[in-house]
């Protein structure tokens, strides 16, 4: 049995191939920035409708993507501090701070610059703080903002109620009039639909991709290298280019199944894990794990700009109708606690993973409230061996490496000696 | 000749001081805090007085600050630590626009208009990892006086970096520091850099301006006024006796009010008084 | 006849523990860690081995773990004291499905399951409030020894509100109440219930199920023992071995790797597959 | 009973256990249902309509020890939702057959789910109010909402409706909120004869008792605060805001005043006061609510208005009431009050109306530190 490797991480075709794709994204950006080339339209992950803006040529711009970027690149300290000086507090989503501060600090990124909006669309999918966000922006950056409500799926058993869905839909009706008066364009409402049948193979293929992690060992890991696909599954979802992408990614990964090859020279554990990663310190969040042999099969984060493992596919036939179903009920964010519950559950099983890990974000408590009676519910109800650890997705002062350490070990320490006494060789299954 | 006198009562150290009617600091002093207020009020007083040759009744008015100005009977009035802080420093050094006061037990930064007046500040005085106790704390581990901190870190060749958030926990990365060889300049210099740190994030959240104006007893630590320049990318204005500023405010304010009071006599003060008295915890 | 020690190296004491076949506690050693962490281990050892009057060669297995197990350079095994703790505790009650360990710069839950096994844990270590060590500020400034302070306050008729958490700032706050004329029982037991309810509400995140066991340095201290007793309602099973659970679970720990003949350094030791073994109760 | 009589009890109640109050009530009418509304905008309307209890569930106050719900929710969320769970695993909320939670916060949205998980027998409710304030569609989409709202009451209270209850408990609410703008008239014309925590009793009277029985005390106390002749302190006056969820110690917002300020207004959204004017009562009750919440209710940190920024609306009220300051006291850990912060410092700032920020937490016991804030905030407007 090979030695468990302390420092790997899966490099592949998918992740140069990534790397050029958002690298061409991010050009984009920065001419609009420098040149005024297109409209930017500022716009948030969850249960996004990239296929509006796409349809009206304009450039999905996500705050969201921009601060994450900035914290991979141990970036996001110093904008962040300047947010504080201006009165945010130690307490407010990091996201949000390190975004002002850039926007104050000059848009510019190692990775981009930032264009202005010419609207910033705020689809309230779930997060609370969304609103408050673009309410900023726009009282900083002016440009004008449309809040895109998003009714709330109120129970655990829930589908989106007629009302709700009428209402979503008028409201993408009053976003296509917005964006007709700034581009000056009327609708094509035939490449909507072109756009929004690209979304459904998209997501249609991602969601394949996704089951491939069923596999033993697993062909890629499911959290840490997921999210480098999410960035063109927001961008460039009902595009050639995407589909290209996604197309090409399934094919790797598939292979790798077949060849019984993953990300880890052995794969001893199989987890699931709950909430957004350490940005500012993903490299040695993952080796903490890979210490251990241990690799994520599904995360519920990377469901958070849609969920479509479960059966959702676009219709082109219903482009608004199916835009407002993937809004209201096909991503995480939108959901409640109680679905994100059922959601875990059944990657646990589905997945068939040993344990549930639950990254606890400070600045994200959308995710993150309420994470210990998930906590309590996972061990106590269904017996799934759970770790909760916490941290924070952007701001680099809320992560100790130490005791982060001390709980991981301590938690495989304890599954080893599990499996060990349900006479099943380590890495195995029972 | 009219007298007033401005008495702090600090966590750690009780400072008097007495101003005569044109400003002039006739004379100082400065006990350690013991518990019966009232009592280290008088003695504090008495002893500012003995040396400036003055006798009880020549004060005409009495202002007290810290966390211990609700029990003198003896006051005229009562002021907060901030404002205080902010008319010394003010009238010590004119420019100042930004100050920050670390004391025993508290860190304050606070903002202020050109006339002393106070314009926003921040404090923290729950933990004290960011206060003079760390760094006492640090001294008579490495079994120091407190005196001679200040000396020996300006020293230091580097700073031993601190990273624990917690006073108490750093001692054991205090502890490897020393068990590593390194010097106690050093370890010092590296204490007063975490402080520093802190003290930025205070002072940015509370608004920094030019002039900064660094007050309380900590800032007799010369390293520790060299950490704060070194973090702040800039000068501080720092007095000779630093701890005393709070007294001094108190004393300046004791003046106006006792002005006040003569050229006409408004009810104002007396209310204020009535009511620093009515509101007693 | 041949032995497995297990040491753990605490960030204010070092305990050491050496077993024989029969599990049986035949050496053990308690010293401060001090600046040298790696001489306390060495030191610590060594006293046990003597204490056992045995010969490091008689030593089959060392199982080294507390925040100083990296610096067990003669160890076999590192392991954290989460699982040491969980260990020794269900070795000493096997019925334990809580641990609470209270040291001296860190307080920790631990949630057993029947077999010792860590089944969910916390712990506070940012914050050195209610902590062994705030208990040792709390007794130097009563003037008063760590072995005297638990037996005073629980003497305490109305025990004081302390105002601040905090370790360093507990010195003065306990010298105002003192100059209010308060009585030192008063002070002590509001000193330990304050420490009681902060470090109940953390084992809570845990969930606290009987039994419980009490284990770490503080438990040494029955004013903290009372203090839990009282706020939780139920008995806490304390040992006299309490403040070696982590050395002696390090121990058994240490004589199960024996058993299977693995022996290595290497940090990911504790990681590395092994053939079924007979883990179970002792 | 005059005010001296009752107020001290009253408030001994508030800091104690309020719900005692409740649990008292339920003895009394064991046929009545009671639904508990967690903050903030409840169309508690509704409930009553269908002849049941609407009553405030605001938090444990500093007296509740949390036990157990801190195990659910992490240190850095705020201290109501703790306490309100701890409320309900210590069975201190067993008098509820149902409770009911809005679309304010993501703390508050989970918090109902636990809710939901941890307490089968309770019909827990989740409202969303709708955050797009211009669309013409929005009126249609609440009035859905409201309607879900009534066909799930309707099963707990075992009865129908009708839209001629609703008016009838419209009505009712409209006169309570009348008395209630007229308490804080009062109290902005003249603070000396009304303290804060006189307002604060009387108002969060309301969610404890059945509207008419506090309207009887409103009925009763306003006249007699209104005869009060106080000589007016030397005092600043402020307007407070950002307690619009979980709400202060009494004690604290006494020591405010005592640090020497008068606080003319507040937003404390306890006692059903959302509304700025009485709901019309005459056209279909449910599109009427709907309408109210669009257009007649309070801004909040909650409510997210494109028409006007919520900076706007606070300047508004500083300059009707007069006040010289603004006193933020925004609840620790509570995101919506903590972001509202920067663009009110930045309008404030801009106005030239001087403001203090300071945060608590209702289960804080100690208040000299925002004691000493507040007296130097004081200090530094008496001192020129
Ligand atoms: N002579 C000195 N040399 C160096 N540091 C000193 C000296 N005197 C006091 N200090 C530092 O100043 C702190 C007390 O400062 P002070 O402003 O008086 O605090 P407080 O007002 O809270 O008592 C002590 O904690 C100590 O760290
Ligand atoms: N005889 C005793 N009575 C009371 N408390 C004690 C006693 N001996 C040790 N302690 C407490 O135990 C703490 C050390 O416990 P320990 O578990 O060894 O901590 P660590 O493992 O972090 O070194 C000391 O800080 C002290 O507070
Ligand atoms: S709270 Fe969470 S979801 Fe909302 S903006 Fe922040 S990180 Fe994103
Ligand atoms: S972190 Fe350390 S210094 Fe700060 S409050 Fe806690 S114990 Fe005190
Ligand atoms: S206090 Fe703030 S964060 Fe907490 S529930 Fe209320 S609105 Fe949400």
């Amino acid at each position: 049995m090979a030695e468990p490797a302390t420092k790997t991480s899966y490099q592949g075709r998918m992740h140069l191939m990534q790397k050029e794709i958002m690298g061409r994204y991010f050009d984009r950006l920065t001419r609009a920035a420098e040149h005024g080339e297109g409209n930017a339209v500022y716009m948030l992950i969850s249960g996004n409708p990239v296929e509006l803006v796409l349809a009206f040529d304009m450039i999905p711009v996500y705050p969201e993507i921009n601060a994450l970027q900035l914290a991979v690149k141990k970036a996001s300290l110093p904008f962040i501090q300047k947010a504080e000086e201006m009165g945010y507090s130690m307490d407010n989503c990091a996201y949000v701070k390190a975004d002002v501060g850039l926007l104050f600090g000059g848009r510019k990124t190692p990775f981009a610059t930032i264009p202005l909006p010419s609207l910033i669309l705020c689809n309230y999918v779930g997060c609370n703080v969304y609103l408050q966000w673009f309410e900023h922006l726009a009282e900083y950056a002016g440009g004008n903002l449309y809040n895109l409500d998003i009714p709330f799926m109120r129970n655990p058993s829930d589908k989106p109620l007629a009302a709700d869905l009428a209402y979503v839909v008028r409201q993408l009706e009053e976003v296509i009039e917005i964006c007709e008066r700034i581009t000056r364009k009327k609708l094509d409402y035939a490449r909507l639909k072109r756009i929004v049948s690209l979304s459904g193979e998209t997501g249609e293929r991602w969601a394949k991709i996704k089951a491939l992690t069923k596999n033993i060992p697993s062909p890629f890991d499911a959290y840490f290298d997921s999210v480098t696909m999410m960035a063109p599954l927001y961008c460039l979802r009902g595009t050639e280019e995407g589909l290209r992408f996604f197309d090409a990614v399934y094919n790797e990964m598939e292979e790798k199944a077949r060849l019984g090859k993953g990300p880890l020279p052995a794969e001893r554990f199989r987890f699931v894990i709950e909430g957004p990663p350490p940005w500012p310190y993903l490299r040695t969040f993952r080796d903490l794990f890979s210490k251990w042999g241990a690799v994520a099969v599904a995360s519920t984060y990377s469901t958070v700009g849609g969920l479509w493992e479960f059966g959702f596919k676009h219709d082109s036939k219903r482009p608004l109708e199916s835009i407002a179903e993937h809004m209201l009920q096909w991503n995480l964010t939108n959901r409640n606690f109680l679905q994100r519950y059922e959601q875990i559950r059944r990657y646990v099983e589905d997945w068939a993973a040993d344990a549930l890990v639950i990254h606890s974000v400070k600045s994200c408590r959308l995710f993150s409230a309420g994470q210990g009676d998930m906590r309590e519910h996972f061990t106590k109800d269904l017996g799934i061996p759970t770790l909760l650890i916490e941290s924070d997705i952007e701001d680099p002062r809320y992560f100790s490496e130490a005791q982060m350490k001390n709980r991981v070990d301590a938690f495989f320490e304890s599954l080893e000696h599990k499996k060990i006494l349900h006479g099943t060789g380590a890495g195995g299954r029972a | 000749m009219s007298f007033v006198a401005g008495i702090d009562i600090g966590a750690k150290l009780t400072k008097s001081l007495v101003l005569d009617g044109q400003r002039r600091i006739c004379a100082s002093a400065t006990i350690k805090t013991t518990p019966d207020f009232p009592q280290l009020a008088r003695d504090a007083l008495a002893m500012a007085l003995r040396e400036a040759g003055l006798k009880e009744p020549d004060i005409q008015y009495t202002a007290t600050t810290g966390f211990g100005r609700y029990n003198v009977p003896f006051r005229d009035l009562q002021i907060t630590d901030i404002t205080c802080v902010a008319r010394g420093a003010v009238f010590l050094f004119p420019k100042t626009r930004s100050i920050l006061d670390i004391g025993a037990q508290s860190t304050r930064a606070i903002r202020v208009f050109e006339t002393g007046k106070v314009r926003d500040f921040r404090t923290n005085d729950k933990c004290a990892a960011g206060a003079g106790g760390f760094i006492e704390r640090t001294a008579k581990y490495l079994e120091t006086g407190i005196e001679d901190v200040g000396e020996l870190s300006l020293r230091a060749d580097h700073a031993e970096t601190i990273s624990s958030v917690c006073a108490v926990l750093a001692e054991s990365e205090i502890i490897n520091h020393v068990s590593n060889g390194q010097t106690v300049e050093n370890i010092l210099f590296g204490v007063h850099k975490s402080l520093a740190s802190r003290a930025l994030a205070l002072l940015k959240r509370a608004g920094m301006e030019d002039e900064i104006t660094f007050v309380g007893g900590v800032a007799r630590q010369k390293g520790m006024v060299k950490a704060l320049e070194e973090t702040l990318g800039r000068k501080v204005n720092v007095s000779d006796a630093p701890e005393m500023v709070g007294a001094l405010g108190a004393a300046l304010l004791a003046l106006r009010r006792l002005e006040k009071l003569r050229q006409d006599e408004s009810t104002a003060p007396r209310r204020r008084v009535a009511e620093g008295r009515r509101s007693q915890p | 006849m041949t032995y497995a020690a297990g040491i753990d190296v605490g960030s204010t004491q070092t305990k050491g523990v050496i077993l024989d076949e029969r599990r049986a506690i035949v050496g053990r050693a308690l010293i401060d860690t001090g600046a040298n962490v790696t001489r306390a281990a060495e030191r610590c050892f060594a006293e046990a081995l003597r204490a056992a009057a045995i010969g490091r060669e008689g030593i089959a297995y060392v199982v080294g773990t507390g925040y100083g197990r990296y610096k067990v350079s003669f160890g076999d095994a590192q392991i954290t004291e989460i699982s040491c703790h969980a260990r020794g505790a269900n070795f000493l009650f096997p019925r334990t499905r809580t641990v609470i360990d209270m040291g001296g710069q860190d307080a920790k839950g631990i949630s057993v399951g029947e077999h010792g096994e860590v089944r969910d844990f916390v712990m506070n270590d940012k914050c050195a409030a209610g902590t062994g060590r705030f208990l040792a500020n709390a007794a130097e400034a009563v003037g008063l020894s760590l072995d005297d302070i638990g037996e005073l306050s629980l003497k305490a008729k109305n025990p004081v509100r302390l105002t601040t958490v905090c370790t360093v700032f507990v010195e003065s706050d306990i010298m105002s109440y003192l100059a209010q004329g308060k009585r030192i029982e008063d002070i002590l037991g509001g000193v330990h219930s304050a420490i009681a309810a902060r470090t109940i509400s953390l084992v809570r995140r845990v969930g606290i199920e009987p039994e419980v066991t009490f284990t770490g340095g503080v438990s040494r201290n029955v004013g903290m023992v009372r203090a839990l007793e009282e706020k939780l309602g139920m008995k806490l099973n304390v040992s006299p071995e309490s403040h070696f659970v982590g050395a002696l679970g390090a121990a058994l720990l240490a004589w199960e790797r024996a058993t299977k003949g693995v022996s290595s350094s290497d940090p990911g030791v504790s990681g590395q597959p092994r053939p079924a073994g007979p883990w179970g109760p002792a | 009973m005059t005010l001296e009589h009752f107020m001290p009890r009253y408030r001994e109640t508030l800091e104690s256990s309020p719900l005692d109050l409740v649990s008292q009530w339920k003895i009394a009418h064991p046929g009545t249902k009671i639904i508990g509304c967690y903050p903030v905008y409840t169309p508690v309307e509704i409930i009553h309509a269908g002849g049941m209890l609407p009553v405030g569930i605001i938090g444990g106050g500093n007296r509740l020890e949390i036990a157990h719900a801190d195990s659910r929710f992490q240190s850095f969320v705020c201290s109501i939702v703790k306490s309100t769970l701890e409320l309900g695993l210590t069975k201190k909320l067993d008098f509820l057959d149902g409770i009911v939670f809005h679309s304010i916060c993501d703390p508050a949205r989970n918090l109902g789910s636990v809710y939901k998980r941890n307490f089968p027998s309770l019909v827990v409710e989740y409202v969303h109010f709708p955050q797009n304030m211009t669309s013409p569609h929005t009126a249609e989409y609440l009035a859905a909402e409201y309607r879900r709202l009534r066909a799930s009451y309707e099963k707990v209270a075992g009865r129908p409706i009708t839209d001629e209850d609703l008016r009838r408990s419209i009505g009712i609410y409209n006169e309570q909120r009348r008395l209630l703008r007229g308490l804080y008239r009062l109290r902005a014309e003249s603070p000396q004869n009304v303290s804060t925590v006189e307002s604060y009793v009387l108002t969060r009277l309301g969610t404890l008792l059945p509207p008419d029985e506090h309207i009887a005390v409103l009925k009763e106390a306003l006249p007699e605060l209104g005869r009060r002749n106080e000589k007016p302190k030397d005092r600043v006056r402020v307007v407070l805001e950002g307690s619009f969820c979980e709400q202060p110690p009494l004690e604290l917002i006494e020591a405010l005043e005592a640090a020497g300020c008068y606080i003319l207004d507040d937003d404390f959204l306890q006692g059903w006061r959302w509304f700025l004017e009485d709901v019309p009562a005459g056209g279909d009750p449910i599109r009427d609510l709907a309408a109210a919440y669009l257009h007649q209710s309070v801004y909040s940190g909650v409510k997210h208005d494109t028409r006007q920024p919520k900076a706007k609306h606070l300047i508004d009220r500083v300059r009707e009431t007069g006040a010289a300051a603004v006193l933020i006291l925004a609840a620790k850990f509570c995101e919506p009050a903590l972001f509202d912060y920067a663009l009110y410092r930045r309008a404030l700032e801009k106005e030239g109306i001087p403001h203090l920020y300071l945060e608590f937490e209702e289960k804080m016991w100690i208040f000299d530190k925002a004691r000493s804030e507040v007296e130097t905030f004081v200090e530094s407007m008496l001192f020129d």
